[in-house]
């Protein structure tokens, strides 16, 4: 029988290796996986490459990995929000890598990766910067450059429901990069507020299809990460 | 210098309302964070606007009532927004569809320079140890039909922001269709940058003072 | 205001012109525009490039678009289904060209084309005759063809429900080739059995945002073409 | 020929009985139109399987009862299907995700011939005249994890179906790994073909009468 259902944080992040590249969902706090980041805290992995659109905010989630060192490296769209600190000190220490990358360049490189798509050429970054060093060709008479696909050992997504199948469906602009990371990597894990039945979700209403979920972690009141922040609070506490 | 001439032009409000203005019924709109996201509630009445914001929602609202905000619907200034009946959300891969694409109609944004051939720099000043964010700007500029820059003519310190050539790290190149400044609207075509209209008291030979760019008339 | 709805397959198809590349959804008679198709036979347009899985069955719906010599080329995955007559015949006569694709580099070619992405390297066909002339490449020790994106003039569609915005749901496995060919296509024209007032599809559940789509045309009653084709029926009737 | 000596091997449904027992727990499976087809319900009760089918549907179900057909409803073969609970429907383009990302962990696929490096021919025969369709055969091929053939150890006059080269136009190149025919299983590795099992009745000198690659015990 399939289920996906993992019974604990501690289950679902227990073979994370040292030095894997690791998808966070999320942009800004919403669609942020924060209980399944601090259980990956508490397990230990470290020289972690994170592919997530931001660097997380104050000391919790993403910003807590980040600041225990566990990072190597952000592959990511905007390293500088609103209570980011964590990131931008260590960056400026020279003690973690950067590879910064136009944010529907991030998203159509990991949806390559899910796709089986090696590479794919945009019109994004052309004559910036952020093209040095990268391949360019013109089709008809446009400049393109060419991107490669982002795959991940292990993908940590937050939605809103799954079934046992590991069919999900998201809440709103939390959705962001969940469904695509979802695809591109070998393990999935996803945090879910609900736990439903097979038949549950409306089949047409599916966002991610089961087959792109590996392990489903149920939390049933994931922390609101504003408010942490506000109360200054670090994980782990 | 704007300071000591003594001369304004359009407060921000003006400019994001010649910015208004300028936006077709049924377009489908891109605001940047700050300055631009006034123009939403700038749009000649009768006129229908849907707004995307790239984190995954078309048909952006106006902001929640406070105490109902919802940390998942939120715009890409990660500021708490609504969704509009006729909304509908997706993932981030479908929505750099509608950018890259060419889908979006108009998308407005801020700029640090702007260069006489539509060279836009806007996401880094590529000072030594900031943190470089470019976020979806780039994405941007390459795949909307029409952008729209809206910014003051001139720096803090008196600078043209309107340049023969931009010396910060480029955003895009060739991409600004139109320049909505304090002091006027300025159309940047193939045959150089033309100017459509000034702020009240402001003559053309004033405004090329104020720019570094070559304006025509 | 915003209102897509078009008051008569006539107007929807009016602007249709000679030489024009037409996407038309659809994978056997699941999801095909019949209707739309045979506004399109009256309008009269020839010298056609339509894109589409299959090239349609008896005489009705596509297979009687090329049955009036109305398409001078077809690009697609599959010309030979059951009831399939009139483009083999036509093939064999050395009077259409045919442009076949693998299914899914088709389904990626026109997601490509709506996404603004010129072209892509995809691993199928590798070592085909399908991949003969294409350039190919090493990524990670495999070898990849590049494939080139789709547009098209206009795009057909068959979806089940829309509202003014141009916003679009599905039914079942009639969902297919619509939601990709919405996107890749100058204007795309829907026929849905149901027009539905602003707010009444779930924001959540929408499979085609209304950005992709230019008009809607309602046929509460589309035909049902295995039965047309059983009836031995022709367009136009 | 192997009419002429009587040694019949497998039936069809015995062939795919084969298959069945070889699709663990939980897989998801594209069966090609067909032989393929019948594994579908053979698979050993106990474990939990989800058929994908190409045109939109993970989690297919058996064929609907006669009446409750749905043409909107159907699989790659354009064949009335149901939809199991847990199922979910979706665009061409994320269907082919699932394939070309290897997502999907076995197909089975019917074959004209079978090389002994792998490479598959089962789409066109390359006859002047003939109508090519491939439909998601090479994507299959080129995606799904496992690829398993099932067919006939010998065409209809008698030919190996398992050759040393293919004279067909392929499918893909280095891509089965397994083949279910009437005589035997046999396996498709880097150092060749080696037979898993054969069929009552079937000697190894016999099997290799029948197949023109060169088999390895």
């Amino acid at each position: 029988m399939i289920n996906k259902l993992v019974s604990s944080a501690k289950e679902a992040v227990s073979d994370i290796f040292d030095g894997a590249t690791i998808m966070i969902s999320g942009f800004g706090e919403a669609g942020s996986p924060i209980e399944l980041i601090h259980a990956l805290i508490d397990q230990g992995a470290k020289e972690l490459t994170i592919v997530s659109n931001n660097t997380g905010s104050g000391e919790v989630g993403l910003a807590a990995l980040i600041a225990h060192k566990r990072v190597n490296k952000m592959i990511c769209s905007f390293p500088r929000t609103a209570n980011s600190t964590v990131f931008p000190e260590l960056y400026q220490k020279g003690e973690i890598e950067l590879e910064l990358v136009p944010q529907g360049t991030l998203a159509e490189r990991i949806r390559a990766g899910g796709a089986g798509i090696p590479a794919f050429f945009t019109p994004t970054s052309v004559g910036t910067p952020l093209a040095q060093g990268k391949e360019s060709r013109e089709f008809d008479n446009t400049t393109y450059v060419m991107e490669k696909a982002i795959k991940a050992d292990f993908a940590f997504v937050k939605a809103k429901s799954a079934d046992r199948y590991g069919n999900l469906i998201y809440n709103k602009t939390a959705r962001n990069f969940g469904p695509i990371m979802c695809t591109a990597a070998k393990t999935t894990i996803v945090q879910v507020q609900n736990f439903v039945e097979l038949g549950d979700l409306d089949p047409e209403c599916i966002v991610t299809p089961g087959i792109f979920v590996q392990r489903v972690m149920l939390v049933e009141n994931p922390a609101d990460e504003s408010r942490l922040i506000a109360e200054n609070r670090r994980y782990p506490w | 210098m704007v300071e000591k001439t003594g001369v304004k032009g359009w407060s921000t409000d003006e400019m994001a309302q010649k910015v208004a203005f300028d936006i077709p019924d049924g377009a489908y709109v891109n605001l940047g964070i700050g300055i631009p996201e006034l123009v939403a509630g700038l749009v000649p009445e009768g006129r229908e606007v849907i707004y995307h914001t790239e984190n995954g929602l078309l048909g952006m609202g106006n902001s929640p009532e406070k105490g109902k905000e919802d940390p998942e619907l939120i715009n890409a200034g990660k500021k708490a927004v609504t969704a509009i009946p006729g909304a509908s959300y997706f993932h981030h891969a479908d929505s750099f569809t509608m950018i890259r694409g060419k889908h979006i109609d108009v998308c407005v944004l801020g700029a640090l320079q702007v260069a006489e051939n539509g060279d836009l720099a806007n996401w880094s000043t590529g000072e030594a140890g900031a943190i470089p964010a470019v976020g979806g700007a780039m994405d941007l500029v390459a795949g909307v039909k029409t952008i729209y820059v809206i910014t003051r003519h001139t720096t803090k310190t008196g600078e043209s922001k309107i340049v023969k050539q931009c010396s910060y790290p480029l955003t895009g190149k060739g991409v600004v269709n139109r320049i909505y400044t304090n002091l006027a609207i300025i159309d940047i075509t193939k045959e150089g940058l033309f100017v459509k209209e000034m702020a009240p008291g402001v003559s053309f030979s004033y405004l090329q003072t104020q720019t570094e760019a070559l304006l025509n008339q």
